[in-house]
Parts: structure tokens; C-alpha cells; sequence
């Protein structure tokens, strides 16, 4: 009887630890693209982008707020134009802000895309309004496998994260344009020593990175409904994810969002859940000052 | 060029913060509005549209005292700083009283600055903490935590049988004070209860609800700003933990009930001072009132009725006292009797509190429906 | 003659490069050393070893008795030992009178913050005697003209000399130079030897690497050559001069011949 | 534009204005405005050693400053210690602090030393959020006493904002002290060749950690004013918008100078109170205009002023 007991209990936690490892790489996933979008941006302007939670929020807002429920497309134009006005905003800002100030000492990159992010925020909520917003029935329900229940908006984050690795990926590889960001990324004056447009380089970074913000955006709205505060989370993990995975890495983004989501869970059930969040940014530092290259990094950290 | 724009801009910074105050006039009678109308979460928007619906109420109908009144709506961010900042602004700018803030934490750090300038300030934090303060300028225009609470999970338990209570609640002030009332209740009944908290920014429930099943719960209730509702009771439904659920009044607040699916929230009940379908003659008529002027899409929910509420309540009491002077406006405010507010009729206790009922209600087909008042 | 540096089978390797190969030489005390040697031959390894900017694979560094092997900059600096940089680092939001301070600040104001802060009397007296160094220093290198100009300002000429100025700062024994030469034009840097000669008779021993073969000629007591990180010879100048292997190192085997 | 000998002649007017203002205008919103702005300036006195000066982003200055103000809280409302001896373990907290956040910036440059910063700040606001028994949790701490100077209760406005002047006057002193001496030279040095430092004998690792810890002392004790100035803390405030504001305060000012970090704080706690005027807008025109600040004059307001300040600015990132 008592054996019984134990069996089950064993089960039952065998079940719950299942959940918890599948929730946790869902969550990694999103980490990991968002620490993917870092990546993209610090490799070519050699700037971190602190205004891209806000980012990662307007293309939500746009997404919703401006295609879905004003002028009622429907979800796949709604997602083509907000990528589409996402590149077109990410063009203006690599023009004003980032080609500028790519010289610019750390301080006043990191300053002045804050404060990029804080414009974007109060635009958003003076022309949106304050209320959150969701797009009802978009990438909704649930998949069960056994007694393991999965989000369908989980398995499509899955997805999309590793199709968008893998063209990202293909793109650095095997494309001229891709091949000169790589030029880019390791060392800015040979490259245009050597007649790539560093300018044009930086600018279509930065359009990819923002329509990876925008696809983020678009990700999460099934999870957690459009509102200001949606990606601030999330971006500071994708920071984290980044830099576990090893910075400069795109597969690392990954595999650090993937180490950062399971580890938050499973300290979640160790810990009062509040502290997961701790537990992730302790990770963070530990990482930072034991290995700084990170699990896949190469390159050593100076 | 460049370091003359320089000059120029550092200049015109450097003035901005010299620049004159705007003198009060005294031709008004003026009434503040603490309002988050920025950072995290908004909600002054419509604190502000239903006081100012109430003072263009008020002045239509010729003003009290024969003066119009003056609505200072001032922002009060989410940060103390910013709130002690804007009740000092209030207080000079002269306003007689004030309504708002509608969180506990800018109630409790502004409390002493009313206190110490005499002014009346009918807030709607609900925070237990709040009650005890020895503030004789300090008045609560909303059921407390204490009440909305106690109401919650006393239903649980007698309407609704509970054994064994899951408490999910958000960390901050608010979700923490509910917590700490019903976890009282449910001890002092003798009910089997666990809590589990999470953070505002939190994306991911997961550990949290399967922490509640692990634990056998056969009933939840939640205690957390709507932010969290979208995440908390989707994920509920998704695990499977599709128990007897009882929440606070963020559910009944419409934009809050706009995010969620049917199935995610079906049954669930919740307790809250204002409700859309109460039948109630003078709710449907604010609604209406408040309709025509906003326009339909505008959705009504409980901080328009408070604070609507709350603007009105002080028009009574000016009128009452007869002057503008704070005290007296503050005894008149302690000898209300039977004052209709739109959240409840509305009479002071010794604490400063004006509403004693609350309402019991369950969601189906996300429509909110009044089942009962309960009283103190 | 007593020796001011020694260093013993010094190996340094950079994964599979090894850019050092069992190095081994002595400097005399009271003399000008050179190390020369064609480009990538492990010269600037060798002095960042000396100086301690790396740790050594193998082999020790001896500063007089000291065993400096492995030690810190800093502290290697303070038992004696200042250098040039080959592409200058100056502070270059500073002037050159402050960039001169900041070269005397572990010898002459030793004192921790608090101490600063709680003695004032004190330290106003170690500000004096920064000014007084620093003033001593700029009249023997003749820099008056520039002392309160901010370096960025500079031209390249100035900038080596400043560089060196603020080294002697910490009156070292030993001063390691790197290329001192480098960058300069002839007029340059005939003024440059000239300085540093002025240094070396002030009682600093001087450690050069060298490319440029006329200045290394000129002054130096004793030269150390080295190809691929392995030291082909040894002596004065006129033996180097004439030395097969280094012939072949600079110039090629073709040349030996002729 | 200005010399040194100038600017001493600012900071006489300026003292002398703050010291008149409250005959000028009893106005309490002023007065508390400015309390605040006081308080501020001390934290940016010190950010200004690391970030203005030795050119490190900190980010986590708000943890700093929150632990300052939760230890004197805790202390005063729970063991119910003098504030003032409450101050002495806040600056015993903000020296570990400082040497332990000053460690992984001998390891971790540019971006990622403002990451673990962040993270730093993250963790503080977090722990003190959640632990719920220690700290009061999203509650705050309530009624915190307000600091006795010669048996006087500095409960009043008036008491309080002369009793911040003075602190703020003398860490601007303290400040400005180590800014034109040989310490500011070397925080400066490091910044601008930081390899050079270590051959001119200096230990680099020990200076930043100096710098660092200057830094954490200064927040730390500002924290400390903090929690007795306002008499309610609660963790809400100190979040990493906190943080930006401090290095916004070093940066718009002017990097750099005490002067810049008494303008800054000045601008960064009144500016956006000056705009209430403008309603619903004016969040975003304050964020404008920090961000064409930024832009435009990265080293700082001051600094556009000051007769070095093409040569005395930021040096270009390699």
C-alpha cells in the first residue's frame, strides 16, 4: 500500500517536473530570441540596444492596436504590415540614432537608446491609451501530450525561434550581405577599409533585429496581452541569455534563454516563486564572473 | 553651430527650471486628483474622466457656494517621490481636499504630508495598513482590503465549501494585504490554505499554480491587479486547475474581462464595490451619464464610479460646512449620513471609512453578474 | 659590474604560438641594453613580460636580486622599473602637467583616500611635491611651453617625449623603452636621442627595443638580437654589425655573401 | 567660457541662493522638491567618480541606494537605534557594497559591467520586495524617525531641507576634494588609458575599486537621508528608472565636475515638475529633451561652459 503511495507520488512528480522543463523551454525560447536580437545589434554597431523592450512592445501595440482592431485585417497581413512598419521605423532610428552615435562612448549609447525607449513608451501610451489590449482567439488553446499540457503559442514560439535561427544562420553564411555583417561585427574600420558600406550594414541589422523584436512582440500577445510593461521581463532575461549563452553567439542566445528558462523554474518550485527571477539574474553574474565567454562563447571578453 | 545649439539648449534647460509657478486663483474652489496617469499601472485615466464628470456635474448645477469648482488633476507616476511631489503641489496650489491616489503605497507615503497641512484626502487604497493609520484628514472612499477580502473568503467557505484554499496573489502591496487578510480568515475557520506569490512582471505562472496542485487545493482565490489576470487565469485553465476560483475586483473591471477567453474565467466569482450590470438606478444612470459624455466605447468601471463618487462626496461636505475652510470640510466629511455614492451608500466610521457593503458576483460568458450585497 | 636585470630561459607561448623561446640575457648596471630584432620577433613580449603586462610560460625575470617573475605592473613599477609604450598611451583628456602627476602619484603621494580626506595639511604637502617633480621634470625635458596644454592637443613628436617625461616621474632605475624611435622624423628624433641620453646620464639605465638600426647603433652599450622569439646574438655594436646571423635575419641568406 | 576660479564663484552664489530660498518662498513643494534634489546630489556626487569620471555605466546605483535606506529603516523603526548610529552601519553596508560590486568591474567591461549592474539592482529591489518579514515586503516601512541634531527633531520642512543642505554641501566639498586632486586625476587616467595606470605604478584594480567604493558610500548614505527625509519607503522606487535617473543626473549636468552632478540632480528632480503644465505630455517632453541632451552635449551641460571642454570630453569609443 505504502509502496502504492510512493509510486504514485513519484509519478506525480515525474509529471511535474515534465511540466515545469516544458514551460521553462518555452519561456527559454523567448528569452533566447530576444537575446538573439541583442546579439544581431551589438555585433554590428557594437552598442546594446536598452530601448528594445519597447520595441518589442510596439510592434505588439502596432500589431493590435493599430492593424487588427482599427483597421480590422486580419492576423496574417496584420503581421506582414506591422514587420513592415517595424522596418520603416527601425530605418528612421538607424539614421537618427544608431549610425550617429556608433562612435559614441558606451555611456552615451547606452543613454540615449534608454531614453529612446522611454519616448516610445509614453507615445505608445498617449496614443493607445493606457489600457492593456489583446487580440482575442490569436494563437490560442492548448496541446495536450499524455497528462502534459503545452500552450499553442509556446509551440509556435518554439518554431518560429528556430526558424528564424536558422535563416539567420543561412543568411550570415551563405549571403554576400550576411557575410559583410560578419565583416562588420569584427572589425568596423577593415570592413570599410575593404569597401563594405558599414552604413548600410548597421541599417539592415538593425531592420532585422527590430522585426525579430516586432515577431516577439507578436509571440507573446497569446501569453500575456498587449501593455507597456509586457517585455521588461523579458528583455532583461534575453540580456541574460545572451550573455550565459555567450555574447556574439546566435545558437548561445538559445542556449541560454533554454538554461536560463529551466533553471528559473525548477529554483521557482525550490524557492517562494518570487525568487525566480533572483535566481536568473544571480545566474547572470555568476556567469559574467566565472566564465564571461559564456557556454558557447569563443571569443574571450576584452 | 553645434556649440551654439549646445549653449542654446543648456540655457533654455537651466530656465525651464527657474521658470515662475502658476499663481492660484481665488476665484474657485479647488479639489485635487492624485492619478497615476503615468508609469505602471494606468488607471488615473479614468479616475480622472469620473471626477471630472462629477466637478462639470457639479458646476452645471450652479457650483457650491455659489463658486465653480476647480478639478487639479495632478500625476503621481508610481513612484513616492513623484506622489509627495504632487501632494505638495496640491497643497500649495491651495485645493481644499483631495481625492486619490488609489494605491496604498502613495496613501501611505503622503499621508503625513495631508495630516501635517490639514487637508482632507478621500483616498481609494484599500490596504488594511492604511486603516491604522492615526490620520484624523485621512478617509477611504473604498471597501478595504479588510472587507473585500474577509467577504471573499468567507464565501469560499460557506458559499462554496472549501477545504483546502490556494491563495495566488501578486507581491505588491495589494496582493500582499489580501493575502494576509484571507490567510487569517481561512486560519481562524479552521481551512487548510497555501500561498503562493508572483511578481507584476512575471510571464510565466507555471511553478506557481503547480505548487496549488501539489498541494490538493480544492478552491483559489486571486488577489492581484488585472495585469496578471491574462497569465494567471489562462494558465489555470491550461494545467487543468479548474476549481471553485473567487477573485478581487479586477476581474469585474471590464478591460480587464476584455483580455481574457470565455473558458479561461467561466464560473469564476469575484467581490467588487461596482458592477456594470448592477440594476441599480443610479448605476445605470451614471452609466449612462457617463456614456453620453465620454462616448460609448469608453468602457465604465470602478475607478470612474470612486472617484466620481468621491468628487461628489466633497461637493456634499463643502456644501454642508457651509466654507472652505479644510477643517470644517473634514467634520462635515465625518458627519455624512447616507450620502448615495455610485459604489454604496456611503457613512463614515471612526476610521474614516465610507463604504460597508460589497458586492458578490460570478462571471459567466465573461458578463459579470451581481448575486448578492454583502454588508460589514 | 653588477647586473640590473637578468633574465633566465624566458619562454612565453600564446596557445600554439611560441613567441618567446628560452630567452636569456643579462643587462649591466650604469648601461644603455638594446633587443632588437626584425618585426614579430618577441620583442614587445619580452618587455610585457619585464614589465609584467603577462606572466612568463617559463624562466625567471631577476631586477637586481628581486625576482620580479610574475609579479604585478604596478608593483613592478614601484620597486623601479617605468616603460614607454611603443603606440603611446598618454591620458589624453589630461594635460601634460597632470599626466606627469599621475606618473608620480605611488612614489610621492602614497596616501589612501581617507587619509587624504582627514589630513588636508598632508595633503597639500604631497601636491607640492607632485608640482615640484613634475616642474623639476618639465624644465630637464624642456616641455614649459606645453605643460598646460591638454595632450590630445599634441603632435606625435611631443607625445613621446611627454610619455617618457611622465615615466621618469616615478624616478625608476630602470626605464624600459619600446620603439622610442618609431614614428619619428629624422630631426625628431635626433632630438629624441638627445633626451634620452640627457636621461640616461641623469642615472636611469635604459632598456630599449629597437627597429631602427641608427639610433640602436648610436647609443647602445650592449645589444641583444632575436629572431622568432630565440636570442642569434650578443654584444656590442660593431660585432653585432657584422654578425651572419643577424645579416640573414634582417636582410636575408643572399646577403651573407656579399 | 568658465574657469575653475569661476566656477568656485558658482558654487558661492549657489550656496548662497539655496541657503535664502526658503525666506524667499515657504512653499513646501519647493522645499521638499529641493530636499529631494539634495538627496540626489549626493548619489550623483558619487556615480560621478565611477561613471563620469572613470567612465564605468553603473545601473545599479537604486540597489545601492535602496539598501541604504532599508538598513537605516530596519534599523531605526525595528531596533529602534539612533539614526544616527544607523548611519554608521549604512556606511559600513555601502563599503562592502562597493568592494563587492567594485570586483567584477576589474573583470567585466563597457556594456557587460552595466548588465551585472542591472542585474545587481534587479536582485536588491527584488529580495527586498519578496522578503516580505525582514523588509515589510511591497508594504515599505513606515514611520521611520526623522534624524535628532542637538536635540532637535529635524521633523520640519524647513529643519530638514537646512540639515540636507549642509550634508549636500559638505559631500560637494568631500567631492570636490577628490575630483581636482590626485584621485581625480587617476579615475580619470583610467578611464582614458587604463593600461598606462597600472605602468605608472598605480594598482588599476585598486583604484576602480576606490572608485567604486566612494560611489556605494555616497549612495548608501544618501539612501540613509532618504528613508528619514521621507519617513515611508517602499521598493517601488527603487527601480532601474532610478538608476538611469542618477546617471542621467552625472551625464546631463556634466560628467565630470560637482558642479555638473548639482545641476544634473537639480534638472532631473525639478524639470519634470516644472512641466506638469503640460499635462498628459509632460513625461515625454522631459524624455526628449534628455534624449537631444544625450545627443547633442553628451558631456553635460557644465561642461559646454567650461573652457576645456572640447578637450576634457569623452574620449571616442576604439
Amino acid at each position: 500500500m505504502s509502496i502504492v503511495r510512493v509510486t504514485k507520488e513519484v509519478v506525480f512528480l515525474y509529471k511535474i517536473i515534465l511540466q515545469l522543463l516544458v514551460s521553462g523551454i518555452a519561456m527559454g525560447f523567448v528569452y533566447g530570441l530576444v537575446g538573439i536580437e541583442y546579439t544581431l545589434i551589438w555585433n554590428s554597431t557594437g552598442l546594446l540596444n536598452f530601448s528594445h523592450e519597447r520595441i518589442i512592445m510596439l510592434g505588439a501595440y502596432i500589431f493590435a492596436g493599430s492593424f487588427v482592431l482599427q483597421t480590422g485585417l486580419s492576423v496574417l497581413p496584420a503581421i506582414v504590415a506591422t514587420i513592415i512598419a517595424i522596418i520603416f521605423f527601425a530605418v528612421f532610428v538607424a539614421y537618427t540614432i544608431f549610425i550617429p552615435l556608433r562612435n559614441m562612448s558606451a555611456l552615451c549609447a547606452i543613454m540615449s537608446t534608454v531614453m529612446l525607449g522611454n519616448i516610445i513608451n509614453e507615445s505608445v501610451r498617449l496614443y493607445y491609451g493606457p489600457e492593456a489590449i489583446t487580440v482575442k482567439g490569436f494563437l490560442t488553446g492548448m496541446i495536450r501530450i499524455g497528462t502534459l499540457v503545452v500552450a499553442r503559442a509556446y509551440v509556435v514560439i518554439i518554431f518560429v525561434a528556430l526558424i528564424i535561427l536558422a535563416l539567420l544562420l543561412l543568411f550570415m553564411m551563405k549571403t554576400k550581405t550576411g557575410k559583410a555583417m560578419r565583416c562588420v561585427a569584427q572589425n568596423k574600420n577593415a570592413s570599410s577599409l575593404m569597401g563594405i558600406d558599414v552604413q548600410k550594414n548597421m541599417m539592415i541589422t538593425i531592420a532585422i533585429s527590430f522585426s525579430i523584436c516586432s515577431i516577439i512582440g507578436l509571440l507573446v500577445i497569446p501569453l500575456y496581452s498587449v501593455k507597456q510593461s509586457m517585455a521588461s521581463m523579458i528583455s532583461l532575461k534575453g540580456f541574460a541569455a545572451g550573455v550565459i549563452g555567450g555574447f556574439g553567439s546566435l545558437p548561445g542566445a538559445i542556449v541560454g534563454g533554454l538554461f536560463i528558462g529551466i533553471i528559473e523554474n525548477i529554483a521557482g518550485m525550490i524557492f517562494p516563486s518570487t525568487f525566480k527571477d533572483v535566481v536568473a539574474f544571480v545566474c547572470l553574474i555568476l556567469m559574467l564572473l566565472l566564465r564571461p565567454s559564456g557556454i558557447l562563447g569563443k571569443k574571450r571578453i576584452s | 553651430m553645434k556649440r551654439t545649439f549646445s549653449i542654446l539648449l543648456a540655457m533654455m534647460l537651466l530656465l525651464t527650471v527657474l521658470a515662475p509657478s502658476v499663481v492660484a486663483s481665488e476665484e474657485t474652489i479647488k479639489i485635487g486628483l492624485l492619478a497615476t496617469l503615468t508609469g505602471y499601472p494606468l488607471n488615473g485615466e479614468h479616475m480622472a474622466k469620473g471626477a471630472q464628470m462629477a466637478v462639470d456635474e457639479i458646476n452645471e448645477a450652479g457650483g457650491i457656494l455659489g463658486k465653480k469648482v476647480e478639478l487639479d488633476i495632478q500625476d503621481v507616476g508610481n513612484t513616492t517621490d513623484v506622489g509627495i511631489n504632487s501632494c505638495n503641489l496640491l497643497i500649495s496650489n491651495k485645493v481644499v481636499s483631495i481625492v486619490g491616489p488609489h494605491y496604498s503605497s502613495t496613501c501611505l507615503a503622503i499621508e503625513n504630508l495631508i495630516n501635517a497641512a490639514k487637508i482632507p484626502m478621500l483616498v481609494g487604497g484599500t490596504s488594511p495598513k492604511i486603516a491604522k493609520i492615526d490620520n484624523d484628514y485621512l478617509f477611504r472612499i473604498r471597501a478595504s482590503d479588510t472587507m473585500q477580502a474577509v467577504a471573499a473568503a468567507k464565501y469560499l467557505v460557506e458559499g462554496l465549501d472549501a477545504k483546502n484554499v490556494a491563495i495566488l496573489y501578486g507581491s505588491d502591496d495589494f496582493g500582499t494585504g489580501g493575502m494576509e487578510i484571507a490567510s487569517e480568515h481561512f486560519s481562524s475557520v479552521g481551512v487548510d490554505w497555501v500561498a503562493h506569490p508572483f511578481n507584476n512582471e512575471d510571464t510565466d505562472v507555471t511553478t506557481q499554480i503547480l505548487k496549488c496542485i501539489t498541494s490538493g487545493c480544492d478552491s483559489v482565490m486571486i488577489w492581484a491587479t488585472e495585469a496578471a489576470y491574462p497569465i494567471v487565469a489562462r494558465q489555470l485553465y491550461e494545467l487543468g486547475l479548474i476549481v471553485p476560483t473567487i477573485t478581487n475586483p479586477s476581474l469585474a473591471v471590464d478591460s480587464c474581462l476584455a483580455q481574457l477567453e470565455q473558458e479561461w474565467v467561466e464560473d469564476w466569482y469575484c467581490v467588487t464595490d461596482f458592477l456594470t450590470s448592477n440594476s441599480e438606478e443610479k448605476v445605470q444612470n451614471f452609466i449612462k451619464a457617463y456614456e453620453a459624455k465620454y462616448g460609448t466605447e469608453e468602457s465604465v468601471d470602478l475607478h470612474c464610479a470612486a472617484y466620481y463618487s468621491g468628487v461628489k462626496l466633497v461637493a456634499d461636505a463643502i456644501e454642508r460646512a457651509g466654507s472652505t475652510d479644510t477643517d470644517a470640510i473634514r467634520n462635515a466629511l465625518m458627519e455624512t449620513k447616507d450620502f448615495e455614492g455610485i459604489i454604496g451608500t456611503m457613512n463614515p466610521n471612526e476610521n474614516g471609512e465610507f463604504i460597508h457593503e460589497i458586492i458578490l458576483a460570478q462571471c459567466n460568458d465573461l458578463k459579470v453578474s451581481y448575486i448578492k450585497t454583502i454588508g460589514e | 659590474m653588477k647586473n640590473i636585470l637578468r633574465v633566465e630561459s624566458l619562454t612565453k607561448r600564446f596557445g600554439g604560438l611560441v613567441a618567446v623561446n628560452d630567452l636569456s640575457f643579462e643587462m649591466e648596471a650604469r648601461s644603455i641594453h638594446s633587443l632588437i630584432g626584425p618585426n614579430g620577433s618577441g620583442k614587445t613580449t619580452t618587455i610585457n613580460m619585464i614589465n609584467g603586462t603577462f606572466p612568463p610560460t617559463g624562466g625567471r625575470i631577476y631586477f637586481g636580486e628581486t625576482d620580479i617573475t610574475g609579479m604585478q605592473t604596478h608593483k613592478i613599477s614601484t620597486l623601479g622599473i617605468a616603460r614607454t609604450f611603443q603606440n603611446i598611451k598618454l591620458f589624453s583628456t589630461m594635460t601634460v602637467e597632470e599626466n606627469l602627476k599621475v606618473g608620480g602619484h605611488s612614489r610621492l603621494a602614497p596616501h589612501g583616500v581617507v587619509s587624504y580626506l582627514l589630513n588636508p595639511v598632508e595633503a597639500r604637502k604631497e601636491e607640492n611635491k607632485l608640482q615640484v617633480a613634475s616642474e623639476e621634470i618639465i624644465a630637464m625635458l624642456r616641455l614649459e611651453d606645453i605643460a598646460k596644454s591638454v595632450v590630445a592637443s599634441l603632435p606625435y613628436g611631443k607625445l613621446k617625449i611627454v610619455e617618457l617625461a611622465r615615466a621618469l616621474m616615478s624616478r625608476p632605475q630602470l626605464l624600459l623603452l619600446d620603439e622610442p624611435a618609431a614614428g619619428l622624423n629624422p630631426s625628431e628624433r635626433a632630438e629624441f636621442i638627445d633626451v634620452l641620453l640627457k636621461v640616461f646620464e641623469s642615472g636611469i639605465d635604459l632598456f630599449l627595443i629597437e627597429h631602427n638600426m641608427d639610433v640602436v647603433m648610436n647609443i647602445s652599450d650592449k645589444i641583444t638580437v632575436i629572431n622568432f622569439g630565440s636570442k642569434i646574438a650578443e654584444g656590442d655594436s660593431a660585432s653585432i654589425q657584422n654578425d651572419p646571423e643577424v645579416i640573414k635575419a634582417y636582410l636575408g641568406e643572399k646577403y651573407i655573401m656579399i | 567660457m568658465f574657469s575653475r576660479k569661476h566656477t568656485r564663484k558658482i558654487y558661492a552664489v549657489l550656496i548662497i541662493a539655496a541657503l535664502a530660498f526658503p525666506l524667499i518662498s515657504n512653499n513646501t513643494y519647493y522645499i521638499t522638491m529641493l530636499c529631494l534634489a539634495f538627496i540626489y546630489m549626493i548619489v550623483a556626487f558619487g556615480l560621478n567618480f565611477i561613471t563620469g569620471m572613470t567612465g564605468q555605466v553603473n545601473l545599479g546605483t537604486a540597489g545601492i541606494f535602496c539598501i541604504g535606506a532599508y538598513t537605516s529603516a530596519l534599523l531605526t523603526t525595528k531596533t529602534f537605534i539612533s539614526p544616527w548610529l544607523a548611519l554608521l552601519v549604512v556606511i559600513l553596508f555601502g563599503f562592502v557594497i562597493g568592494i563587492a560590486l567594485g570586483y567584477p568591474s576589474l573583470r567585466l567591461k563597457g556594456v557587460y559591467l552595466s548588465l551585472t549592474t542591472i542585474a545587481f539592482g534587479e536582485i536588491v529591489r527584488q529580495l527586498v520586495n519578496n522578503m516580505t518579514d525582514f523588509t515589510g515586503g511591497a508594504h515599505g516601512v513606515r514611520a521611520i524617525p526623522p534624524y535628532c541634531l542637538f536635540g532637535f527633531e529635524l521633523n520640519t520642512k524647513l529643519r530638514l531641507y537646512y540639515f540636507l543642505l549642509a550634508v549636500t554641501i559638505m559631500f560637494g566639498l568631500i567631492a570636490y576634494r577628490i575630483i581636482y586632486s590626485k584621485w581625480g586625476r587617476v579615475f580619470t587616467a583610467i578611464r582614458d588609458n587604463i593600461d598606462a595606470v597600472d605602468t605608472c605604478g598605480i594598482s588599476s584594480s585598486k583604484v576602480k575599486i576606490i572608485a567604486f567604493t566612494l560611489a556605494a558610500v555616497f549612495a548608501a548614505i544618501a539612501g540613509g537621508l532618504y528613508a528619514h527625509y521621507s519617513g515611508y519607503i517602499n521598493p517601488s522606487t527603487f527601480t532601474l528608472n532610478l538608476s538611469v535617473s542618477f546617471v542621467v543626473m552625472v551625464m546631463v549636468g556634466g560628467s565630470g565636475t560637482v558642479l555638473g552632478s548639482v545641476l544634473g540632480a537639480v534638472l532631473v528632480s525639478i524639470l519634470p515638475e516644472m512641466l506638469r503644465f503640460l499635462g498628459n505630455y509632460y513625461q515625454i517632453v522631459f524624455y526628449i529633451l534628455v534624449f537631444i541632451c544625450t545627443i547633442l552635449i553628451p558631456n553635460g551641460i557644465v561642461n559646454v561652459f567650461l573652457e576645456r571642454q572640447k578637450t576634457k570630453a569623452l574620449p571616442e569609443k576604439n
